[in-house]
């Protein structure tokens, strides 16, 4: 009688967490529905997007909070959005799965490949991919005509915030020894690599230095490299996976080694790192300044505001993606070759897919951090990118849209021109 | 037996409850064959059902198969290796160094064939390497697994270096694709090992051994070359695997496999099968396993699932049958694993 | 070499002692040799590795601990790495949301972190699914949950207020020795210990002679849930943060704390298994943090993990085979005694 | 004085069923004080599950039982031990990797709890207090009992039965792991219970004991009650016939003297192992059914596991004559025409979870192979030809074999060393625990092998198989020879003994 019960028990308690899953997803998903069908504007066809996330953290949640929550309604469309995939096939399969859907188009954050695009070619299905062209020549060179081009960071112009800060916070002659963390570069993670790049281009044309090997070479480095230099200046090459449990015991490793007073890392490590670093500071009594990439979140806030044992932020400079901007751009991207102007809004003057490209934005001390308060905001719903910004980039507002245009548009986008449309 | 029919038996205990009722369906060994079949095709239903009959389009079904390739493929193989007992999940990383080693062969020699020889013969010695730690040094093939995962998938890393991926050039994948390589692949190794494994001597001698190592040597079987054998067949699989996966996407990064040891448990199971061997395995446990994970992945996809909940749902779904599918013991079920 | 075994038959308390001490020394030694002589570093170089060290102790000897709550029953519960995921991140938060410090996320965690473990061990009696089988179902909904938790954030420790002591080395030190207090008594002192090792044995003998095996499997459940929540927050406090994971990644951290927990239970035939866990994962310690030193000559982290997992391979090895040393000689004589007993009957004939 | 007479337990219309199987089926009966009763009856027919549903290990389907004139539903052993019933059961009932003391008190830790925690030292204390009253001293509490033989655990299982005092106490196959000496501390234990007046409950397949042993024996078989029979009306022949139901000989065994060739077919020449064996030697002609026997540790077994490849041999060789082979493991012997029946069925000699055609067709893969693969048709014939002929009791042969009773279980055991059509059989206690009349069936197909041309070794603990069946005996003593004796002169079991010890 007892086991009977038991059994029961197991039985409901399996049956009701398959009900609370089912009824989760369910309220979420018919949430999402009813809103973009109500306050959808502009009649005609509902365009369905795939979106393929590589990763799962707080910029990922920040987009989704931008689709879902502003674009979808606001322009009519759908977005369907994967789960982390982890390799190329993975993508592939999310590709198929969104296809036999019915979407019209794919948003690819994870891989950067003329396979997708063929595959997206063969189904008539518009390919939208964050990156840049480099990457992917197969990409650039070949027939993809519904391919929208590529969207990505201003890597010279992160190249210049990084200059800039390296220009006024460092010693004239470098002796204080440089340690940059390429973190997943040399696994081919497009960001890593193009931080770690402009960090050297940085350092390169602070210093006059030259290198014996060519930078694009450098930054695949898949062991812990001293970047041979002319001028002699200490720089350490660190790759690593930081979700290896050997990764933050070698960083602490070279820290205490008492040569590195500047911290320069290309991936969002920072706080990953912030207690390692502290501690080398307060054991050796030296002040290690920490560079680094990050996103609009409380992290960050946290971070700006707990001081070191030198009584400096944890953390002295950050660049910032405007995410909303990005997710703007491949929005716009794709939504334009929906819209059937895929040859005048995607393409750059020679013919070839466009490359937008985004700024970041540089923020070295607290004061610099409030004045972006509520950037991005996905609870707010206080977005860089709002109506009016996207409207200028979209054919069905904008007739007159360029892929130039748009470039230009995003070229615009500084701390000072955020402030005044956030007003 | 006379004396029991004698016996005055009330009708209490001639007509069962339901539970007993339930019991006797559930131990009827056609139950068990059928039950995955049956899941698969109800899950497929009621995708259909749910996404307005779309589901049902050939497409999408062709879709469900050629996403299960892969992993079907490995599982296959995989179920050599739970068959008697042993346990793999270092299959992933053993995927990736074979598909890295094979596409580094081809891009420097540029002959197709070397491709797959590479691969397949990098993942069967491997494979190999797996089984002789297990079988002439004790350890057991679980722990044997997870180092080895770790230590294969450090060195596909330092293999590949540079960019973290390797492409080949994408007339070679497609046309390894339009020629129907990778079905012909793929089918003739199923029926392989549908033959091995139920019609051949070394198949029959794995679910003996997996049921009862003991006995089945006193029975003139020998656990080792059985083991041998299993991990073989498995490497083969991985190497086929390994291919597919290059020609899914021409290209190899140091992504590729990863979790794919995980996943395969998780469809091998699912088809049915007992992770810890016995008679009760099969050799297509792992294909059926592996189209209802892609027809669930697909499925929850075309309903509207937030990604964020497939996960979870895929979990529930998973527990639900393999309890319904598993037989229950009277006291807790549990096995040395280390 | 009589007299160094009738010492050794005198003294077994203190060859056992020296013998748990020796392991984790000579890897420190080992590593202490080839760090200062390739890198001019030495494998504790500072306070800050100290720290480090005794952070990760912690944190890998709760988990390892936690594991063979289960491991040792023939329980492999893969999903011990979710659990603590699940625990850190609903727990800590809470406790970060009530301003209780790192005492409250600690306390917090391990309430989350028994209640999870809890959970499973109640399915496992009722559903009676192998544990790994069913480890893996609870990975996928508990990563699920934890990820979804939070807004996606995790636990972050880094400059919440109140959670320096959980780097403090002193209340490191307290909490690894309360763990032991706890852990041995539970394991080797207690009624539960007492029918754990019974149930270990032969559960079917246990059940039958009275012994609840269901609640015992739902107590080590939550004493599981429990240590690795414990672990899960360390971890947190030397990362800052914890980020929660998908796709069965979970996994990993169960299958990287199987070493020390494998070197533990081989050191633990000399003292007890709580003990051995402990010096298991010192020894794993000294090895990580002086492969790290390796850094500094450009060793690769993939280079690193191929090192610790090669050499956690020549251990199993060596382990699995240390008997076959004794047989070999006994072998050896038990032939010459034949061959002895041939000739004599030979001569005995003739 | 102690009441003697008076009902201690009653069983009243008890039935138990495991899903479709009745175990038993509207069981009477009842224990007094003051005796010994004997259970008996084959396997399955119910002995075992009615003591321990009396012992509180399982509960009944339905019926009611009275002990000590009050109601009686033990929800389990805890209760029954404390209400003063305790049983020894026939399986290993000791745990290893714990102390003996512990084994004492597995499951009533409670009584030494010390605060929180539990006191070992009085533990111990009390263990030794235990195994004194049973008149055991060599063994020390406070080591683990895999420090102990099996038979020195089996005395750890009594003096942890008899530290309850108990009032009633249940011996269910225990005497077979013991030897004379530990049979001698268990018969005195139930008398001198007897004596005090309290009753003993004991279940055996040996008759002869029962007959001496007890004052009255309850029969049953396929779950129902056929007698109960007190001392004075003892009959063996009866007593068989109504365990099995149908007439049964009083010589099931072989009549005939036929000898057998000269012809040596295996020889192990100056074989030694790790233990047990050393320069043993032994030689097997055909047609010859040869036994070994002695004390369950002189070695025979060992014997058994070396000749078939089980056993690592240091030194010197088993040779099967004919084919001019070495057996170095169980997979040349195998190959040569060799078979191997294990003592422990359940464990070394099937796959309990497979069917009994999957059992049977183990030993068949390589002859039913048509080219590599194996054929179907041939492989059938092969399975249905045994189940026929040896007529196991199943539904289909598909079922698992770990739901049949023993003796069809060893049948199944049979059917595939019959199937296999050996040359040379290795028979290690080839009726152990199997009743009456599976026993017979095996004898004939014994004697049924040795007419076909096949040779046969049988190693046993009970004499008289070994002395109905066997051309030749061998007694071992110490992993030695100590006797060897002919059919045809004729076996003289004193004559036996005396070489055993």
């Amino acid at each position: 009688m007892n086991k009977i019960l038991k059994r029961m028990a197991a039985g409901i308690l399996t049956g009701a967490l398959c009900l609370t899953a089912f009824a989760g997803c369910g309220s979420t998903g018919s949430g999402s529905q009813g809103g973009s069908s109500a306050d959808g504007e502009t009649t005609g066809k509902k365009f369905v997007i795939g979106v393929a996330e590589a990763q799962a953290n707080d910029e990922v949640t920040t987009r989704r909070a931008y689709f879902e929550n502003f674009i979808a309604p606001t322009y009519n469309v759908e977005f369907i959005f994967s789960e982390v995939l982890k390799d190329d096939a993975a993508v592939k399969t999310f590709i198929e799965n969104c296809i036999d859907s019915g979407a019209d188009a794919i948003i690819d954050f994870k891989s950067n490949s003329s396979q997708m695009a063929r595959l997206c070619e063969e189904n008539g299905v518009v390919y939208t991919v964050q990156g840049i062209p480099d990457m992917a020549p197969d990409l650039m060179e070949g027939e993809f005509p519904l391919f929208s081009g590529w969207s990505g960071a201003n890597n010279d112009h992160l190249a210049d915030l990084f200059r800039n800060w390296l220009e006024e916070n460092t010693s004239a002659d470098g002796s204080e020894g440089f340690l940059v963390s390429t973190s997943l570069a040399s696994q081919g993670n497009v960001q890593h690599i193009e931080v770690s790049r402009a960090i050297l281009e940085g350092l390169q044309e602070k210093y006059g230095l030259t290198y014996e090997q060519p930078i694009e070479d450098l930054v695949y480095v898949s062991e812990t490299t001293n970047v041979a230099n002319d001028k002699g200046l200490l720089i350490t090459l660190y790759p690593g996976s930081p979700n290896k449990d050997t990764w933050l015991p070698g960083i602490s490793s070279l820290l205490q080694s008492g040569k590195y007073k500047m911290f320069l890392s290309s991936g969002q490590t920072y706080n990953q790192t912030a207690t390692v670093v502290n501690e080398v500071e307060a054991a050796f009594g030296i002040d290690i300044k920490v560079a680094s990439i990050a996103a609009f979140s409380t992290t960050l806030d946290t971070a700006f505001s707990t001081l070191d044992p030198n009584g400096n932020p944890s953390v002295d400079f950050v660049t910032v993606k405007p995410s909303s901007v990005l997710n703007a751009s491949v929005f716009a991207a794709t939504y334009n070759a929906l819209n059937g102007v895929i040859d005048t809004a995607c393409r750059d003057e020679n013919g070839k897919p466009a490359n937008f490209r985004f700024n970041m934005i540089s923020i070295s001390s607290p004061e610099e951090l409030a004045k972006t308060k509520g950037w991005d905001d996905a609870e707010a719903g206080t977005w860089i990118a709002g109506k009016e910004f996207v409207d200028q980039m979209l054919v069905t507002t904008n007739p007159d849209v360029t892929a130039a245009s748009i470039n230009e548009l995003m070229a615009s986008v500084d701390v000072d021109s955020i402030a005044e449309m956030m007003g | 037996m006379t004396a029991t029919s004698s016996a005055n038996t009330s009708g209490k205990e001639l007509h069962l409850n339901w539970k007993e009722r339930v019991d006797v369906i559930r131990s009827n060994r056609w139950f068990l064959m059928a039950f995955p079949f049956a899941m698969l095709a109800l899950i497929i239903l009621i995708f259909g059902g749910a996404t307005g009959g779309n589901f049902f389009r050939v497409s999408v079904l062709k879709g469900i198969l050629s996403q299960a390739i892969i992993i079907g493929t490995c599982a296959t193989g995989v179920s050599f290796i739970y068959s008697n007992g042993n346990l793999d999940i270092s299959i992933g990383a053993v995927l990736g160094m074979g598909a890295t080693l094979g596409v580094l062969a081809y891009n420097a020699t540029n002959i197709t064939p070397l491709l797959i020889l590479v691969s397949v013969g990098v993942s069967l010695g491997l494979m190999a390497f797996n089984c002789t730690m297990s079988v002439v040094c004790h350890i057991k093939t679980i722990t044997v697994a997870i180092v080895v995962t770790q230590i294969y998938s450090a060195i596909t890393t330092l293999l590949i270096g540079g960019a973290g991926t390797i492409d080949i050039a994408y007339e070679t994948s497609s046309m390894l694709e339009d020629g129907g390589f990778r079905y012909i692949a793929f089918f003739g190794y199923f029926i392989l090992c549908l033959v091995v494994y139920h019609f051949t001597r070394i198949g029959r001698e794995l679910r003996f051994l997996g049921g009862n190592e003991t006995c089945a040597q006193q029975t003139g079987m020998s656990s080792g070359k059985a083991t041998y054998v299993s991990f073989l067949m498995a490497g083969l699989g991985v190497g086929l695997a390994a291919v597919f996966s290059v020609i899914d996407v021409s290209a190899v990064s140091v992504e590729t496999g990863s979790g794919l040891g995980m996943d395969v448990m998780l469809a091998t199971v699912l088809g049915g099968m007992s992770i810890f061997g016995g008679s009760r395995s099969n050799a297509y446990a792992g294909l059926i396993g592996a189209l209802t994970v892609a027809a669930l992945n697909k499925g929850l996809l075309m309903v509207g699932v937030p990604s964020a909940f497939i996960q979870g749902i895929r979990g529930v779904i998973f527990l639900a049958l393999v309890y319904m599918n598993s037989e229950r013991r009277d006291l807790l079920p549990s096995r040395m694993q280390f | 070499m009589s007299k160094w075994q009738d010492f050794r038959r005198k003294h077994v308390l203190l060859m056992n002692t020296l013998f748990t001490v020796a392991v984790p020394l000579t890897v420190w030694l080992v590593m202490e040799l080839l760090d200062y002589s390739t890198t001019g570093l030495h494998t504790m170089n500072s306070m800050v590795d100290w720290t480090t060290l005794m952070r990760n102790l912690v944190s890998s000897f709760c988990f390892a601990l936690g594991l063979n709550c289960n491991m040792a029953l023939g329980r492999m519960d893969t999903s011990t790495g979710s659990q603590m995921f699940l625990a850190c991140i609903l727990g800590g938060n809470l406790a970060l949301s009530l301003n209780l410090g790192g005492v409250g996320v600690l306390v917090f965690s391990m309430l989350l972190g028994m209640v999870a473990g809890a959970f499973v061990g109640f399915l496992f009696i009722n559903l009676r699914i192998l544990p790994m089988v069913l480890g893996l179902g609870i990975s996928l909904v508990y990563e699920c949950i934890s990820f979804s938790a939070n807004n996606q954030q995790g636990l972050n420790l880094f400059g919440k207020p109140g959670v320096g002591i959980l780097s403090n080395r002193l209340f490191i030190i307290g909490i690894t020795v309360l763990i032991m207090l706890v852990m041995t008594y539970l394991f080797q002192y207690s009624p539960f210990g007492y029918k754990r090792r019974a149930i270990q044995g032969n559960q079917k003998l246990a059940n039958d002679a009275g012994i609840n095996i269901y609640v015992n499997a739902l107590l080590c459940y939550t004493a599981a849930g429990a240590l690795v929540a414990v672990a899960g927050v360390f971890d947190t406090a030397y990362k800052s943060n914890l980020v929660p994971v998908l796709g069965m990644n979970s996994n990993s951290t169960v299958f990287s704390n199987m070493f020390p927990m494998a070197v533990g239970l081989w050191l633990a035939k000399k003292s007890n298994p709580v003990i051995g866990i402990l010096a298991g994962s010192l020894s794993v310690q000294f090895l990580v943090l002086g492969l790290a030193k390796f850094t500094n000559i450009g060793m690769s982290d993939y280079m690193q993990t191929c090192i610790k997992y090669s050499v956690w391979l020549v251990f199993m090895i060596y382990r699995m085979n240390e008997d076959k040393i004794q047989l070999i000689k006994d072998k050896r004589a038990r032939v010459a005694l034949a061959k002895a007993t041939r000739a004599q009957r030979a001569a005995v004939a003739a | 004085m102690p009441e003697k007479g008076k009902v201690l337990v009653q069983v009243k219309d008890v039935c138990k069923n495991f899903g479709v199987t009745i175990a038993l089926s509207h069981v009477d009966f009842v224990v007094k004080t003051g005796e010994i009763r004997g259970l008996i009856g084959e396997n399955g027919s119910g002995k075992s599950t009615v003591s321990s549903i009396i012992a509180g290990m399982q509960p009944a389907s339905s019926g009611e039982m009275a002990y000590k004139g009050k109601p009686w539903k033990p929800k389990d052993v805890l209760e029954a031990q404390a209400a003063g019933i305790g049983m020894i059961v026939q399986e290993a009932g000791t745990i290893a990797n714990i102390s003996v003391a512990e084994n004492i008190f597995l499951g009533s830790y409670q009584k030494f709890r010390k605060g929180p925690i539990i006191d070992k030292k009085a533990m111990v204390t009390e263990a030794r207090k235990a195994l004194e009253k049973i008149g055991v001293t060599h063994i020390n509490p406070a080591l683990p009992a895999r420090m102990y033989d099996m038979q020195e655990r089996k005395l750890i299982e009594i003096a942890k039965c008899m530290y309850n005092n108990p009032e009633l106490l249940i011996v269910d196959e225990t005497t077979t792991a013991l030897s004379q000496s530990g049979r001698d501390i268990i018969y005195r234990i139930m008398h001198e219970m007897a004596d005090a007046g309290k009753a003993v409950m004991i279940i055996s397949h040996d008759l002869n004991e029962m007959m001496e042993q007890c004052d009255t024996l309850t029969v049953l078989r396929d779950g129902v009650i056929i007698d109960n029979i007190d001392k004075a009306d003892f009959d063996p022949d009866d007593i068989k016939q109504k365990m099995v139901g149908r007439e049964i000989k009083g010589n099931y065994y072989r009549v005939d003297n036929d000898g057998y060739s000269d012809e040596v077919v295996l020889k192990a020449d100056c074989i030694t192992t790790m233990h047990s064996l050393l320069c043993f030697d032994l030689e097997l002609h055909k047609q010859e059914i040869l036994g070994i026997g002695g004390l369950s540790d002189c070695g025979m077994h060992t014997v058994g596991r070396a000749l078939y490849g089980l056993e690592m041999v240091v030194d010197g060789e088993v040779r099967i004559s004919d084919r001019n082979v070495v057996v170095k493991n169980a997979q040349v012997a195998f190959r040569n025409g060799m078979g191997y029946v294990s003592k422990n069925r359940d464990t070394e000699s099937l796959e309990l979870n497979a069917s009994i055609y999957n059992n049977i067709a183990s030993t068949g893969y390589d002859k039913n192979s048509t080219g590599p693969f194996i054929n179907p048709f041939k492989e059938r014939a092969y399975v249905d030809k045994q189940v026929r002929a040896l007529m196991i009791k199943c539904q289909n042969a598909h079922q698992p074999v770990r739901a049949l009773s023993g003796g069809n279980k060893q049948k199944v055991v049979f059917g595939k060393w019959c199937a296999d059509d050996a040359d040379i059989l290795i028979l290690d206690c080839p009726t152990r625990g199997v009743d009456i009349g599976v026993k017979a069936a095996m004898y004939q197909l014994i004697y049924d092998m040795k007419k076909q041309g096949k040779s046969i070794i049988m190693i046993s603990e009970e004499l008289p198989e070994l002395m109905g069946m066997c051309d030749r005996l061998l007694i071992m003593r110490d992993g030695q020879i100590s006797g060897e004796f002919f059919r045809k002169d004729g076996y003289d079991d004193r004559t036996l003994i005396e070489y055993m010890i």
